[in-house]
């Protein structure tokens, strides 16, 4: 009951800070100079051609009614239409927003899925070789402009001149996307049953995954290691040494269990970060999803479509951002909201 | 004798949980309507268990919290309803001794800038001056002259908290408090604090308000002891009758807890029944009654009124109606 | 208790973070690599063989080798010349961007933290908002909407890094408040703006140095980012991060274009990050006495 | 130690087993790697050639670019037209339909649907309104037998009926119409015409499938399926090209083309083509209003080490403002050539002896701007010019020139018709100053007169010598710096036969002839 008050609250909470999200990028993407309707006129266009389209998109209204019409539309959960692409926005959404997503949850899993075990090593291995390694490999990852890294190691070694994975895109060409249910391939695939596609979606997804999740990657080893070592020094987990509880059941069981509180903190604040970061790995690596979309919609000054995908992952950072804080108390009791 | 500074039905809550929706805002009751006086040149101490609200009586006095209602009186003046501009001027003239002197000195600025800080704010001194005020209120306290451009970290506890009493002593204040200043001290080291202060009392003629928990520290040092139980003062009273004829129950059991060094006297003792009740749910009528061995139907239902039982001694129970 | 000395106060406390300093390999090795990466880009001027500006075309895209040591760009250029100029643009970036966000930050938070209540709502509600957008689409619409030059697309960055620092300082500052020495200040006649300016920014301090020292490189990095879709720096200045968007294109056939100036981004934001973690050991206070 | 050596060991292992990625398509797949996703597939709404792409394919038009010895021409013959006649004023066309073509519904191609078209495209207004927007009225003759009548006698009226903007559309997609949309909404996302293709998947982001229709009537095109492929790095594009995971490469950066000419399974086929670029110099702000001015930056210029560096010499310099190619080009017309001396004292006589500051806009819009930009600074600054160099925002730059608030500023053109009135009228008539054309804001008098006569008669030799004195005048203007005219560099792979490039049709292709082995 307590949570759900505090899920309640957290909600309410959300309205101010979305509805400042779009008074921020309606001034900052109106302030850019410039006219959307003269960028999709195409080059020769007539000044008639160019008044009809600023019409026909309200572009001609004054801009408080413009925003006005924007946030009414919001209310009834449309976006308006895309001025570059003459649809909805939301069906742009649906079209792209599940690529960025599935790119940045499969990054969390392997941030997640070899941060942890490196971090757990590198704390087990206190000052000794393997420790070395993983704090130089984290080292790295912080400092490591993604686009490098994706352009140098990955496109160019294990796919031009390894050929071990496969190059852009989500698919290969003998693969028809599978029925879009959640957008996310990797899981419309097994839903659908269809496990080549399924193999041929994760060999696609891996190299933009890994690219992505490598800065992150090296802030949860660093983390899940220094915590380890605060715990795997303290009363109780000496008490159960001492008790002759087997080192590898200690590790786990005990030590693991604490530091996963500081690791869902830092996987929820990455979240917002790696939708970011996505937009340079979805340019490097061909990634169909929501940055390029931004991109191009900032460059062509398309409002409707800033407007909607910002929005959007203001939502999904802050809605991620409130389930990290319930799992929170969910991982430990002693907090009371 | 005129009171230099007096507290008339002063109350002070704490929010602790914001409202929301249907959940109505928490509040914590920490002072209720508490009375107090302090005479020019006496040493009144306030006891009570931790969380009984003596330190916020303490902080109100000083205005560095804002007390809900009730008044503050310093020389017949009320401060609580003073302007922010007003009261610094009169700021100089109440100071304070607070626990921990560690952290009641900024690590980052030395003996000399701590010390000297209420006269450059107060009355813009700077430079020679200030200098020389600082090295005359540090030798008061038992400093020397080479100590005033280290930090507080290089310093003992015993030394640190005599640089907290030079600078609560820096601006001639009229009244002091002093908020529990010994007891993150060692036994050795509280001595010599407590004979510090008292020192000082008096050379200089200064008012204290003393707050503890510790009875044998606060007979040590009060002239005049009130007893705070759930943010209510239960009873005043003069020091030699307030361990002569201890009145309210509750001081009965102070005392009584108090250790001594004679083994004989254990049977005295008297044992008080259950934990301190939460702030948040204040029992009805006496508020001591769930733990008072001499509780009567009375007691639950209304709250005991304010009775003088001698010369300036004062208790809160229904057993002196 | 220390021996006393005739140092100034401020002087011994510098002396004792030098000392720690010094007994920390890494931090040494991080200090050394900035050191040597500042003193570059300080002297690129003597230290560069070649002008970083002029064209020669005819040399365009040569490999590496004894007359350019890491070779020559697609005008021609000395890649390592300006590699040596590109450190000034990209260290000046971050110091800027750190300077405002870190400046700003620290106040802003200070002042929710302080004030509490509806002041540290409503900051923090407005720092939310800055914080629930990608940072790279902030600052690429507010490069675009400024019009993209070194100078805006450093305001942009820095806007984008504030609410790291508020997040911060706001936390400190709330459990720096509550320190007797805060309710001794306003006993000895402080002000709120004089508290929050004397007493919570500089013990917030140490903590903004050292998340100053671990955002410098990400600033390099964002920086570096904008300059990558091309609302940093202008040419023909060069900037790491648009060598290496530039140097992209030739990846394949020319490595070293973008090879380079991607590892001494990559060198530089190893330095900082190693000295900023040994700077937070070192500034811990618990450690220091 | 020896968990160590085992991972190593596994790893090794592992890579041995991973036989390297084979994602190539099948001999009746053609895959086409493009750098731009498609914006909307409505031939009414969109000005894009990379919309044109897919749109273009699925549509027939009046009347076609011949093919003449497997080169793409500029001349028009018969497509859906069989035939036409013109009044002697020009100004009244009509149009024998060809019978027996028919859309996917059975629906017949026909007069009714050739208005419908039209009507449809200029009632929209937007951009492609303006190719065919020299109509003003069509009559129905009969069912295979259409009357047009034009507002004016205009000289390229037949070369805009092969634009994407005058693709036959079945009136039957009127069924989807919303909301008095003309079902602009659902044209959007899908095609409905007689063409040899249709189009039956386009995934957002990653790619577009066309499917071949076996039962066209002009013929079953070679290959089964096209699939477009988005892939916005021209390095992705050239490691697919390489590793034949695509088959044509399109917009390959011009310094990756040498690499690409080695490998053994890519050819590299180069086209002229008539996509220029130039620069536009502000003729209306001082001081560059003064034509010793502008001779003097054009005479800074060097050409030739721009062609041959940025360009890679997949280029040639620009004779005039009608390219190489379209007919109405002067081959011994005046051009600037590099000649820092005589800039330098056309710049002493205009009163500028001692130097001049200008500023360069230009955005990202070709990757080849920043390298010119380079250059032309350097260049100036040899006769005593600092140029500084702003790059900004595309949608900020179209506004700036539309505004004439600039200086100087780098643009690219391509025509959309065959005619030297996408260059002559465009580019100096003074009605069209800003974005619709004239980007210098060039006033001549005597310029004006002869390009307007130009376009409103149907002659070609007379046409010819009009535009030709026209650009006399306008090369001692000197209202823009014409630099160069690009070469389409299109790299396939080597079993790619049959694909034709017409300079009209920039980003579009003859699939239905394209075969793969």
């Amino acid at each position: 009951m307590r949570i759900l008050q505090y899920i309640l609250r957290r909600l309410f909470y959300m309205i101010p800070v979305l509805f400042g999200v779009t008074i921020l990028v309606f001034v900052i993407s109106h302030a850019i100079p410039g006219d959307p309707a003269k960028m999709i006129a195409g080059p020769k266009a007539s000044r008639q051609a160019i008044e009809n389209i600023r019409k026909s998109h309200g572009l001609d209204q004054p801009l408080p009614i413009q925003y006005i019409r924007f946030v009414t539309g919001l209310v009834k959960g449309d976006l308006g239409v895309s001025i570059r692409n003459h649809r909805p926005v939301t069906h742009d959404l649906k079209d792209f927003l599940p690529a960025t997503l599935e790119l940045t949850l499969a990054s969390i899993v392997i941030c997640l899925g070899v941060g942890i075990p490196l971090g757990i090593i590198s704390a087990v291995h206190r000052n000794r070789l393997p420790d070395h390694f993983t704090r130089v490999f984290s080292v790295f990852g912080v400092s490591m402009p993604v686009f490098w890294l994706g352009l140098m190691l990955l496109l160019l070694l294990f796919y031009r001149n390894l050929g071990w994975l496969p190059g852009s895109g989500r698919l290969d060409i003998d693969f028809s996307p599978p029925v879009h249910v959640t957008g996310l391939y990797l899981i419309d695939s097994l839903l659908d049953g269809q496990f080549d596609t399924f193999f041929n979606a994760a060999a696609h997804i891996l190299l933009p995954a890994f690219c992505l999740s490598y800065v992150y990657l090296a802030i949860v080893t660093r983390i899940v290691r220094s915590s380890m070592i605060e715990v795997l020094g303290q009363d109780f987990i000496i008490t159960a040494r001492a008790n002759g509880i087997a080192e590898t059941a200690i590790v786990l069981k005990h030590a693991f269990k604490n530091s996963l509180i500081p690791t869902v903190t830092i996987t929820g604040l990455s979240f917002g970060e790696l939708l970011g970061g996505a937009i340079l790995t979805e340019t490097i690596f061909g990634w169909p999803g929501m940055g390029k979309y931004v991109v191009d919609s900032v460059n062509y000054l398309d409002f409707p479509a800033i407007m909607g995908f910002t929005l959007i992952v203001a939502l999904v950072y802050v809605s991620i951002n409130l389930l990290v804080d319930v799992l929170y108390a969910f991982l430990n009791p002693r907090i009371q909201y | 004798m005129t009171p230099v500074i007096e507290t008339r039905n002063l109350v002070k809550q704490f929010r602790i949980a914001d409202g929301f929706l249907w959940r109505r805002p928490k509040r914590l009751m920490a002072v209720d309507h508490v009375s107090l006086m302090v005479r020019r040149g006496e040493t009144l101490g306030l006891v009570g268990e931790s969380g009984s609200g003596k330190s916020t009586v303490g902080n109100c006095l000083l205005r560095l919290l804002k007390a809900n209602s009730g008044r503050v009186l310093f020389n017949g003046q009320d401060i609580l309803s003073m302007k922010e501009s007003d009261f610094h001027r009169i700021r100089g003239k109440l100071q304070v001794v607070f626990q921990d002197p560690q952290s009641s000195l900024d690590p980052r600025m030395t003996v000399q800038k701590i010390v000297g800080y209420p006269l450059r704010l107060q009355q813009g001194i700077t430079g020679r001056s200030l200098e020389d005020r600082v090295m005359a209120v540090l030798k008061d306290v038992g400093l020397q002259q080479e100590h005033v451009d280290r930090y507080p970290h290089e310093f003992s506890g015993g030394q640190r908290q005599r640089i907290g009493i030079a600078r609560a002593l820096i601006t001639g204040p009229e009244f002091i408090v002093f908020d529990e200043p010994t007891s993150a001290l060692d036994v050795s080291v509280q001595a010599q604090i407590l004979n510090l202060i008292g020192g000082l009392q008096k050379a200089h003629g200064y008012t204290y308000l003393f707050i503890s928990h510790d009875l044998a520290v606060v007979r040590h040092i009060s002239s005049r002891i009130a007893v705070m139980y759930l943010g209510s003062v239960v009873e005043a009273s003069p020091k030699r009758q307030f361990f002569s004829n201890p009145c309210h129950p509750y001081t009965k059991a102070l005392i009584a807890s108090v250790p001594r060094p004679d083994p004989l006297h254990r049977q005295n003792l008297a044992i008080l029944h259950g934990d301190v009740p939460s702030p948040l749910h204040i029992p009805t009528g006496c508020r001591f009654h769930p733990r008072c061995p001499e509780v009567m139907a009375i007691c639950r239902k209304t709250p005991p009124p304010h009775v003088a039982v001698g010369n300036d001694h004062w208790v809160d129970c229904h057993l002196y109606t | 208790m220390k021996p006393k000395t005739n140092l100034h106060p401020k002087w011994r406390e510098l002396k004792l973070t030098g000392r720690l300093l010094r007994s920390n390999p890494t931090a040494m090795a991080g200090l050394i690599i900035l050191v040597a990466m500042g003193l570059m880009a300080l002297c690129a001027g003597w230290l560069a063989p070649y002008d970083p500006i002029k064209l020669s075309l005819g040399e365009r895209l040569q490999p590496p080798g004894a007359v350019h040591w890491f070779g020559t760009d697609e005008m021609g250029r000395d890649i390592l010349s300006r590699v040596m100029f590109g450190a000034r643009i990209s260290l000046r970036i971050g110091f800027v961007v750190i300077c405002i966000a870190g400046g700003l930050g620290s106040v802003i938070g200070a002042v929710a933290g302080y004030y509490g209540g509806r002041v540290d709502n409503i900051i923090m509600r407005v720092m939310d908002v800055i914080l629930s957008f990608p940072s790279l689409v902030l600052a690429m619409a507010l490069a675009a909407a400024m019009g993209p030059s070194l100078n805006n697309a450093i305001m942009a960055v820095a806007f984008v890094m504030i609410p790291k620092f508020a997040r911060l300082v706001r936390g400190e500052a709330l459990s720096v408040k509550e320190m007797p020495f805060i309710a001794a200040a306003r006993v000895s006649g402080a002000r709120n703006r004089w508290i929050i300016a004397h007493h919570i920014l500089p013990n917030c301090l140490n903590s903004v140095i050292v998340l100053g020292t671990l955002t410098l490189g990400d600033t390099i990095l964002i920086a570096a980012s904008l300059s990558f879709i091309g609302l940093g720096a202008q040419p023909p200045t060069p900037e790491w991060g648009a060598m290496i968007s530039v140097g992209r294109k030739f990846l394949l056939d020319q490595w070293w274009y973008a090879t380079f100036p991607g590892l001494f981004i990559l060198t530089t934001v190893i330095g900082f990050n190693i000295l900023g973690d040994a700077l937070r050991d070192i500034l811990d206070p618990r450690i220091r006495r | 130690m020896k968990r160590w050596i085992g991972i190593v060991q596994m790893v090794f292992f592992l890579s041995l087993i991973g036989a390297p990625w084979v994602g190539a398509a099948g001999p009746d797949t053609l895959v086409v790697g493009v750098s731009s996703d498609i914006h909307t597939l409505d031939s009414g709404v969109s000005s894009d050639n990379y919309d044109w792409r897919q749109i273009y394919p699925c549509y027939d038009r009046l009347v076609k670019y011949k093919v003449i010895n497997g080169k793409g021409s500029t001349e028009v013959e018969p497509q859906a037209a069989e035939s036409w006649s013109v009044s002697d004023d020009g100004t009244v066309w009509t149009f024998k339909i060809r019978k027996g073509m028919a859309f996917d519904d059975g629906t017949a191609l026909d007069a009714t649907a050739v208005k419908f078209s039209f009507e449809r495209t200029l009632k929209i207004g937007k951009g492609p309104a303006d190719n065919i927007g020299a109509i003003k009225a069509m009559r129905i003759v009969d069912p295979y037998t259409l009357e047009v009548t034009l507002k004016n006698a205009y000289g390229p009226f037949l070369q805009t009926l092969a634009t994407d903007g005058a693709n036959i559309v079945n009136p039957n997609i009127m069924k989807h119409e919303k909301g008095g949309d003309l079902a602009q909404a659902w044209l959007a996302e899908h095609t409905d015409g007689s063409g040899p293709f249709k189009l039956v998947e386009w995934t957002r982001g990653q790619r577009a499938v066309l499917e071949a229709k076996s039962n066209y009537w002009g013929g079953a095109p070679k290959v089964k399926k096209v699939v477009v492929r988005f892939m916005a790095e021209s390095a992705d594009r050239r490691m697919a090209l390489e590793r034949g995971d695509i088959d044509i490469a399109e917009n390959i950066l011009i310094d990756q083309i040498p690499a690409l000419e080695k490998n053994p399974d890519v050819a590299v086929q180069r086209y002229p083509s008539q996509l220029v670029e130039y620069v536009y110099i502000n003729n209306q702000k001082s001081p560059l209003d003064n034509p010793k001015v502008r001779q003097a930056l054009c005479y800074a210029v060097d050409y030739q080490g721009i062609i041959d560096y940025v360009l890679q010499g997949n280029g040639v310099q620009m004779r005039g403002p009608v390219p190489k190619g379209m007919w109405g080009h002067k081959s011994d017309l005046f051009q600037h050539t590099l000649d820092a001396a005589k800039a330098k004292s056309l710049l002493k006589e205009a009163g500028f002896g001692s130097g001049l500051n200008l500023t360069l806009i230009y955005s990202e819009r070709r990757s080849s701007w920043e390298q010119i930009a380079t250059i032309l600074q350097s260049n100036f600054a040899q006769i005593g010019v600092t140029l500084k160099l702003q790059l900004m925002a595309n949608p900020t730059l179209r506004d700036r020139v539309d505004k004439g608030d600039f200086e100087l500023c780098l643009g690219a053109w391509s025509p959309d018709f065959a005619d030297p009135f996408m260059f002559m009228n465009f580019w100096f008539d003074s009605k069209l100053w800003g974005l619709p054309g004239n980007r210098s804001f060039y006033k001549n008098d005597e310029v004006d007169a002869l390009i307007r006569k130009a376009a409103s008669i149907a002659d070609q030799g007379q046409r010819t010598q009009l535009y030709q004195k026209a650009q006399e005048i306008i090369m001692d203007d000197a209202p823009y710096i014409f630099l160069y005219q690009v070469q389409t560099v299109v790299p396939m792979r080597k079993n790619v036969h049959g694909y034709v490039y017409n300079p009209m049709l920039e980003s579009m292709y003859n699939f239905e002839s394209i075969s793969k082995e």
